[in-house]
């Protein structure tokens, strides 16, 4: 059977809030067992993406939630914002691009992190973007 | 005010300072700052002094955190950077080795290279990889045979490097040691070739070329043995006066190499010697002694001995063999200007005869026994004759057409009748592919087969 | 005092503490904060309030910047134990591509071997690695076939599984597609091997197991092609009144399939028939001829016609292949009663002969054109015949013996004499080798060579 | 002909100084035209050898010096401290190996990002260590 249970919501307003989401990110990825690497990949998509709702979307909330089945532990990080929407997501996802500059690895690195990776987007209502980590070793 | 007044009035006013900040969990050296403002210049001048103070820190504080923010902020994006680059050297890495494994996967060259090239699309490393290989008549396109290399393609060989034609095509040489075997020809659609990419291509086709190598030594050696044992079998010249067809099925299992023979002769007077035979066993031991019951029955039937004399002088040579190996044998004669057939045969199952109008038979007959067996000393082998009618076929076989496993010696020559009963075609070719369709199908046949057919027309 | 009083007294001291810190840069958001500060409260407490607010400031500043050093160390642990975790990985496929190189490098199975235990050597996987390999009887080493399996390594060839034994030794099966090929035994003298090194272990020895298989598909074929080639030269029996002595040596450089040929046989009347030949060309074609010359001159020679008779009807058949080549050879055959010697040759070099005393001539004759030639009708072969003395030998070859391309042939000729005078040994195999070496030494000959001594002891 | 320079030293002493190095390196590195990935291992580097010369050395000196020659530029990064040595320098290149505690890869990970790397040290005396950094791309 898998449970999940949504562990921090952290609002993303200004700047420092980028670090609340790491915080947040890194203290459940340490109580389940992650490892340096695996915390490490987590914290630093949890960060671009963080910093994609504050940049993009206006600002937003982001979700850490955990998924714990027989065998495995999953963290489901989901970030939404009311933003403008993004009109071209394949544009969005290819490395080098960011709409509201910076370099441009934001969304397609943390994709890349990720073991799983979902965008949802509708140009004025904003964006949901859930990122998936798993952990291979056993989960504390 | 005295100093001693001042100081201690000073010390009041930070002391209720002090008492007023309490509650604040302030960092030790913000009190060391405090303290150090405090004790200095005049009491009025300590609030002033205390703010002062904690501005300056508060202006510290936000200097070293934004240099942190940007510091955390570029390591972050540092870090996506890294990733992606060293991912993208890990699949380089690992593409080149599913180059390696695809160009091992097979000993045919031309499975290697569509693998190769396959893999070389799907990564999207080219929309379109052209393979030339390097013949004794020069770079040939395996897939188009009347295609000439270009330029760019020429220059990859000549030079052993990688050539560029405009950004979006690559030529690569697939060099295996000393010796060029080929080139790649590489496009793309969209996108052009980096330096990467050229050093990438490269790997590619040395990874390629040792495959291919490996491919070219191995189909060498396989087609010398291959020739090897198809030249022991004659390619039959036409005859003058007779019609004649030969084939040869090796066994589809088990060992490839058989010991059964045929062959036709024509004497210096006229008379076609036919002989078919067949050396128990497979492999090369077999097809040896086979050489040389072959070679030797050709020697005494041009040399004028009937089939029976022949058969017998045979017997003896094999006798003198040091091989423990057995043989069966039939030689059939044919005079073109009567039609008079002479045959004998050493333990080997019957000719066919088919004659005009259709009917169908074995020429059963006494025969000797197999060659190389221990034989009375003496022994006359015997030998048979009847004449042809005008339009008649003779068919000489080995059992492997007749025999199954799954079925009996009668049953199976049987089936053989009913086979050029049911022939429905006139031209001999014709009727050597359905009798050996019908009689062996699809299936594997673990013995080889050899089948000769001979039409006198009268 | 009015509310309208305090407000005032409040905003002149809030002006009087801005004016304080007015050159102090601090960033909006202060000012901010100590505005609405200030805008609150009894005017005796605006000093203390600003205060509070910095305070509080410098609280939150330092949080913000302890937070921000704990997530840059933290991420730049993670950076390093991430470019470690890649590098290593990177290591990992580039060590399996080397593997899939080495096993691609060389068609020996003994050299792709080797090469593999040395990567793993090299890149310190393990300390030791014994191969096995699957023959017809069994798992066998190679290194040394004495040694048998242990049950880890046979468990491994059953289960075609990886198999532990402790923690620093482990067995994995060399399988390519269906079939079980050997075992590798990898073993660590310090550390343990992980279930990461068990899965490595397995990709190692999947990638030697198809270069294996190539290595042995090759050898198959290669060994077959030799065989066949080998097979067509007789393994001469030891015959009862003569000493008999032949060595073939194919060509070293170029096609090493070749056409000479040595035959010996015996007539039921005790003479014995001597034979060296020689097809012109080299390759299957060749060889296949001399496959049919060597086998009818055996027959003809069997049946009891002399050495001019035999050569004359082996000239016949020759004409009537279908086949571009020619051919020389020499027959002699010795009657061990008497010592008498018959020999005819087709533009073969003449016998030597070496008799007791260790003079050594030529027995240079008239001889008849080469085999296969056009010839006048009715054209006699010249025989001839001399009584040897006891103790005598008699030696054929081909003029791949005598003939180098950097001298004539008179000069081979007058070296192979002086090759016979020099030999001290008394054995004919001593004889033969010492010829051998004397005439061709190291160096590579582009012909193939033939060799057969006979000796009457009388 | 190659030249060598000194373009930045910078005193190790509090935490804080150890983003002033990551400052000085990533400056010089940018100016040099170092791509972000060559950056990053730089920086991270510089980071994690401050780090080390602050706490196991009690704090020392940071030079960043450049080194032009004809078609290369190499950053060269000196830390050097007086404090207590290191008495088994192999061990404290081991990965996971740190003697002031911490993650352990410090040294070893220092010493892999880089393209040059040097230890001295001496119980007593103190230690100084240069990793050096090459760039491919063309010096700016
Ligand atoms: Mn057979
Ligand atoms: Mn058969
Ligand atoms: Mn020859
Ligand atoms: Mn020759």
């Amino acid at each position: 059977m898998t449970s999940v249970s949504t562990v921090h919501e952290v609002p993303i307003r200004e700047e420092v809030d980028i670090v609340h989401v790491r915080q947040a990110a890194r203290d459940v990825a340490v109580s389940v067992g992650f490892s340096l690497v695996e915390q490490t990949k987590l914290v630093t998509a949890a960060s671009e993406l963080a910093r994609n709702t504050l940049k993009h979307g206006g600002g937003g909330v982001a979700e850490v939630e955990l998924e714990r089945g027989s065998g495995h532990t999953a963290l489901r990080l989901v970030f939404r914002d009311e933003g403008p929407g993004i009109d071209d997501v394949d544009l969005a996802l290819t490395d080098g691009y960011s709409s509201a500059g910076g370099l441009g690895l934001g969304l397609s690195g943390a994709r890349r992190l990720a073991d799983e990776f979902e965008l949802w987007t509708e140009p004025g209502q904003g964006t949901t973007v859930t990122a998936v980590f798993r952990t291979r070793t056993a989960s504390g | 005010m005295t100093d001693d007044l001042r100081a201690r009035a000073r010390e009041d006013v930070a002391r209720a300072l002090r008492e007023a900040l309490r509650d604040r969990d302030l960092p030790p050296d913000v009190w060391r700052r405090l303290d150090s403002e405090w004790a200095e210049g005049p009491p009025d001048d300590v609030l002033a002094a205390g703010l002062r103070a904690l501005a300056d820190l508060v202006g510290e504080r936000d200097r070293d955190l934004s240099w942190h923010q940007s510091e955390l902020e570029q390591t972050n994006a540092g870090l996506l950077a890294l990733h992606a680059e060293i991912d993208r050297q890990r699949r380089r890495t690992s593409f080149l080795d599913e180059v390696s494994r695809a160009s091992a996967r097979s000993l045919d060259s031309s499975h290697l290279l569509d693998a190769v090239a396959e893999l070389v699309r799907s990564h999207g490393f080219a929309d379109t990889l052209d393979v030339w290989t390097l013949t004794e008549f020069g770079l040939s396109c395996p897939d188009d045979p009347d295609r000439q290399p270009d330029k760019t393609t020429r220059s990859a060989a000549r030079t052993r490097e990688a050539v560029r034609d405009g950004g979006s095509r690559v030529s690569v040489p697939l060099t295996a040691g000393p010796h060029v075997l080929g080139v790649f020809d590489l496009h793309r659609s969209v996108g052009e070739f980096t330096d990467d990419d050229l050093s990438l291509a490269m790997g590619i086709a040395n990874r390629a070329a040792v495959g291919l190598r490996n491919a070219n030594e191995y189909e060498r050696e396989h087609e010398l043995a291959q020739r090897l044992q198809r030249a022991m079998l004659p390619t039959l010249a036409p005859l003058r006066d007779l019609g004649l067809v030969a084939r040869y099925r090796s066994a589809t299992s088990g060992v490839h190499v058989g010991g059964d023979w045929y062959d036709a002769v024509t004497r210096r007077d006229g008379t076609v010697v036919l002989t078919v035979g067949d050396v128990t066993g497979h492999g090369v031991d077999a097809a040896v002694v086979m050489g040389k019951l072959q070679n030797a029955l050709r020697a005494y039937a041009l040399e004028g001995h009937g089939p029976a004399a022949s058969l017998r002088l045979v017997h003896d040579l094999l006798r003198g063999l040091d091989t423990p190996l057995y043989a069966t044998a039939v030689v059939a004669e044919v005079e073109p200007e009567s039609g008079l057939l002479r045959w004998a045969s050493a333990g080997h199952p019957p000719p066919l005869l088919h004659e005009h109008g259709g009917e169908v038979r074995y020429l059963e007959a006494v025969h000797a026994p197999m060659l190389g067996i221990h034989l009375p000393a003496g022994l006359q082998f015997p030998q048979h004759e009847r004449k042809l009618r005008p339009g008649s076929s003779v068919a000489l076989f080995t059992d492997g057409l007749i025999e199954r496993r799954t079925s009996d010696l009668d049953a199976g020559m049987a089936r053989l009748l009913d086979a050029f009963r049911t022939c429905e075609a006139d031209a001999l070719d014709a009727r050597a592919e359905h009798v050996l369709t019908t009689m062996l199908g699809a299936s594997d046949h673990d013995d080889d087969v050899c089948l000769l057919l001979c039409h006198w027309e009268g």
